[in-house]
């Protein structure tokens, strides 16, 4: 099995569902170690995504097609932290993708674009607290599954619950990048919001692997 | 929550086409994007001052924008840095053909998304240089890596340098002045009470009747410490003090004291805080050469007030006084 | 209650005094009795402007004393108009041999200090007249015989006065040109929720999140009727409405419009009331030739905003236009 | 019975401790239907006369004295609508008492004079819910109490007591002067602030004429 066309428009379309339903969360995050305003960010992103999708004379061609609208789209949408951060990931991921179909490797390759992309423009390491504490594991699960030939959609599974873990190993952390980190030690015991909407965003991948309905 | 809004997701784009008509005389308003720059501008052979940053400060940016200050302001979303794509149009528009100097607060969001627009300018031909102001002596520079904040010395450099550019300066030069004053400016502020964004609908933070948020930012976010309720002259001591001392103000030296209100705190309130904070200076050996006090770097209608002490030379001081024609400064 | 001050009974003062250090190229500030007066004064051949109140209106009077305003301001206590004995020197103070105008807002307190103050000035040799301003249609004058309140408009009658005096109009002209201001302009207010008076401790009344207060005077007092929450632009067409029909303004005439915050609304809040005032106005027929948006009467930290409409001609126009160097308002 | 200097210096000591005792109230009352300062604005200006009481060097020779200097000190440290009214009735009243001892003649000469400046100054009449409506019943009890022989204490113990019923009967009332007025219909429910403090400093006159120790 690979991953097609319409396997990220599917992606795309349910990432805008989980960030409108996990809005108030996102932002409740925020506010407890931030600017209360993540949630509200992606939601006004991908609010933006789907309605330029909607948009489209023609479907786009290729997985790298979809990962680039969505950069560029919440690139100009976003603002604040997360949306150059996200905005280059899908941009770097993008450029890995001009495919038609993406095998597992070809999903390790996006997530590993996406990760240096973060890095690159962020240059947060792991256990700063920020978003690479999800993307960083969810990239080596992907790597692992990979390794042990699975399916491109259970390497996104397995990608998805290490960022979920990853999310939730950051409430004990005391924040060195971003926002968070002007609060000190105060910033420990609160999950990261960014690291809690890379999991979601995930899990939205590798939901739409599962999904057969066309985009 | 009550505001004076009619839809969180269009609070910004009302207010600032309000700003624009009231203020035709000195701004004209860019939509989609959004940006608004001089009436009068570009000014040709003079370097461009842009800066933004989220809304939510004002009268940050926006109503520093005219003659004798900046050239264009962007301002994004409430508290949220805005895209590179307002940011690099309002980099063109700004610039007169020497060039632009992009005045950013160091946050994160902020840095990256005028960086990327920078290059987007830079593709454009329109040599862009950045200062990043980091005033914010709450944050330890040395134990978060994420640096110092900018808060409300944001508006000594963005003054200054405009009066640089207004001299004649070069890009190189009027960078240079704005490092220096960035170099010489330290501000820490505290909050009462927080404001409450328009789209989270409830305040930043919460802070019960005794206590207070020492060290706090211009966006909500909660700051160093959670101290008891104490006098306007025993906050104004936790406040001017790390500053005094972080800029290391010596004996004999001149300064501009600027007492800051975060939007929700009466003016008269200011006063009080600044006649401490004088007091304070003048027993450091210091003395006030220039004062300001008013709300003019906010956090929506956040209760509290901040602490700048800008280290004035004859340079300085001269560009502090040169004429500025914008809708929140003008002399 | 949090507030940034130290005493209660010591916070006018406290305040007056830090106001004075901040501004002392404008002002200074005489103790004991507390009135403010010019630096530079008092301008022989020049008519004297005198004005005053209760405090917590801040930067009413005495952010408008200065050059091309007022030459003297006497703060009272918080909300409580000031006593003759204050008044009077500072009205001997004013005088620069040709009189001493008297702006004075309609309320009972306001009236009986400063007529008591004019007749001991008198009793000096200093001629007095007084205007009193009563711009607010809030309250409806025929029903309540102590008559409409001066609110928001007092700030032009003060400007364009103060210009008339500049330009060497003699006691006779300047009072006239005040009351002509007066004659043209209206205001109308709105609180969502109430400020606290230090001494008092708690907010001045009380309204639930869903209520607010329209017709909100500037003494804490309670307005005239209490509605539901409402969008800005409902809330606004309640205010300007009134305003405009009040002021029977008509197709083609020329008006100043001045947003005013109370003091705890945030100024991209003010410039989304301006939005819509602007818009009414021009349904209206009429077209809005000046603007002022900001906190400049203000009740402490009430939040909330009024709409002030000031029918224009060329004469007022031009001395709106005058130049005007205070602490507060300067062009 | 007559009342002399020493009780108009108890009356001014006495009334100094009743606003005290009742600044709260009054302030409460005048959040009610004004601005919430009528406490605040006596206590502030019997304070000032104690302090300036205290500071003589001779006790004031009559009761118009007294008056005089409570007049004055009122009128400069007040402020707002009840200083220029109150100060005004210590004034006139002032004007009447020129004398060592008080009949009951003149207790009644010295209240009426109080309302009069009232009146002058404020141009209010009975049932437009302010000061008056106290000063007006408690003129016509002293009369009335004078007429029917009574001693100056028991006059004063009148003019109080009809006092204390003028104000309680402002509750009804629609204001029409002062600032609660602005309030139209909603000031009714609440009892005038001015007209309470009036009882309060007509029973510490009262209670000043039953006194005995010195001032
Ligand atoms: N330097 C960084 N590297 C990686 N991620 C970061 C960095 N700084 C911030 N973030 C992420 O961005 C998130 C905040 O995003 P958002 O609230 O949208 O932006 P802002 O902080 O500007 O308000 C944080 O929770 C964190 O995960
Ligand atoms: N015109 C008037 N005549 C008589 N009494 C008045 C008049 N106006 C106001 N008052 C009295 O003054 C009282 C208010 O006093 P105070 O609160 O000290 O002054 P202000 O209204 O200026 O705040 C009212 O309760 C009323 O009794
Ligand atoms: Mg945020
Ligand atoms: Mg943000
Ligand atoms: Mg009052
Ligand atoms: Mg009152």
């Amino acid at each position: 099995m690979t991953l097609d066309v319409a396997w990220a428009l599917r992606w795309v379309r349910r990432s805008a569902e989980v960030v409108a339903e996990h809005r108030i969360e996102l932002i409740e995050l925020d506010r407890q170690i931030g600017d209360g305003d993540h949630g509200e960010n992606l939601h006004r992103g991908y609010t933006a995504v789907v309605a330029r999708l909607d948009a489209l004379d023609a479907p786009p061609a290729q997985v790298g097609d979809v990962l680039k609208l969505v950069a560029t789209t919440l690139m100009s949408t976003v603002g604040g932290a997360a949306g150059p951060l996200y905005g280059t990931a899908y941009l770097r991921a993008a450029k890995v993708t001009g495919l038609d179909e993406l095998d597992a490797g070809a999903v390790v390759a996006m997530l590993e674009a996406g990760l240096e992309g973060i890095v690159a423009r962020g240059k947060a390491t792991t256990g700063e607290k920020t978003m690479v504490d999800a993307w960083s594991p969810a990239v080596a699960a992907a790597v692992a599954a990979a390794d042990q030939g699975a399916e491109p959609g259970a390497v996104l599974d397995a990608a998805a619950q290490a960022a979920s873990s990853g999310a939730e190993a950051t409430i004990p952390l005391v924040a060195t990048k971003g926002r968070a980190s002007y609060l000190g030690e105060r910033s420990a015991g609160h999950a990261d919001p960014g690291a809690t909407s890379t999991a979601l965003l995930l899990h939205a991948a590798a939901d739409a692997a599962t999904g057969t309905g066309p985009a | 929550m009550k505001k004076l809004i009619n839809d969180p997701a269009r609070v910004v784009d009302e207010s600032v086409e309000g700003f624009g008509w009231a203020h035709a005389d000195l701004v004209t308003v860019h939509r989609d994007p959004l940006y608004v720059v001089r009436a009068d501008g570009p000014v040709q052979g003079k370097v461009g001052l842009v800066s933004g940053g989220g809304s939510g400060h004002e009268p940050l940016h926006a109503g520093f924008v005219g003659a004798g200050m900046l050239d264009a302001a962007v301002p994004g979303a409430m508290f949220t840095s805005p895209t590179p794509d307002a940011i690099a149009p309002a980099t063109l528009a700004a610039d007169g053909g020497r060039g632009v100097l992009h005045i950013v607060k160091n946050y994160t969001g902020d840095v990256l998304n005028f960086e990327t627009a920078a290059e987007l300018a830079e593709a454009d031909d329109v040599e862009v240089r950045t200062v990043v102001v980091n005033d914010d002596v709450a944050v330890e520079d040395s134990l978060y890596t994420a640096g110092r904040r900018g808060v409300a010395g944001t508006l000594c450099v963005e003054k200054i340098a405009g009066a640089a550019a207004d001299r004649g300066d070069d890009l190189a030069g009027v960078a240079a002045v704005a490092e220096r004053v960035n170099a010489n400016v330290r501000s820490m502020g505290v909050a009462l009470a927080a404001g409450t964004v328009p789209h989270a609908g409830v305040p930043s933070f919460d802070l019960t009747e005794s206590e207070i948020e020492i060290g706090i930012g211009i966006h909500g976010e909660p700051g160093r410490r959670r101290v008891p309720m104490a006098s306007a002259d025993e906050i104004t001591e936790q406040l001017t003090g790390p500053v005094l001392q972080d800029l290391g103000l010596g004996e004999g030296e001149q300064v501009l004291l600027f007492v800051n209100g975060m939007g929700g705190t009466p003016l008269s309130e200011l006063y009080v805080v600044y006649r401490r904070a004088r007091q304070l200076v003048e027993a450091a050996g210091a003395s006030v050469a220039r004062s300001l006090v008013g709300s003019y770097v906010t956090s929506l209608e956040m209760q509290g007030a901040s602490v700048t002490v800008l280290r004035l030379d004859e340079e300085l001081t001269a560009l502090w006084d040169a004429p500025v024609r914008t809708a929140a400064l003008r002399w």
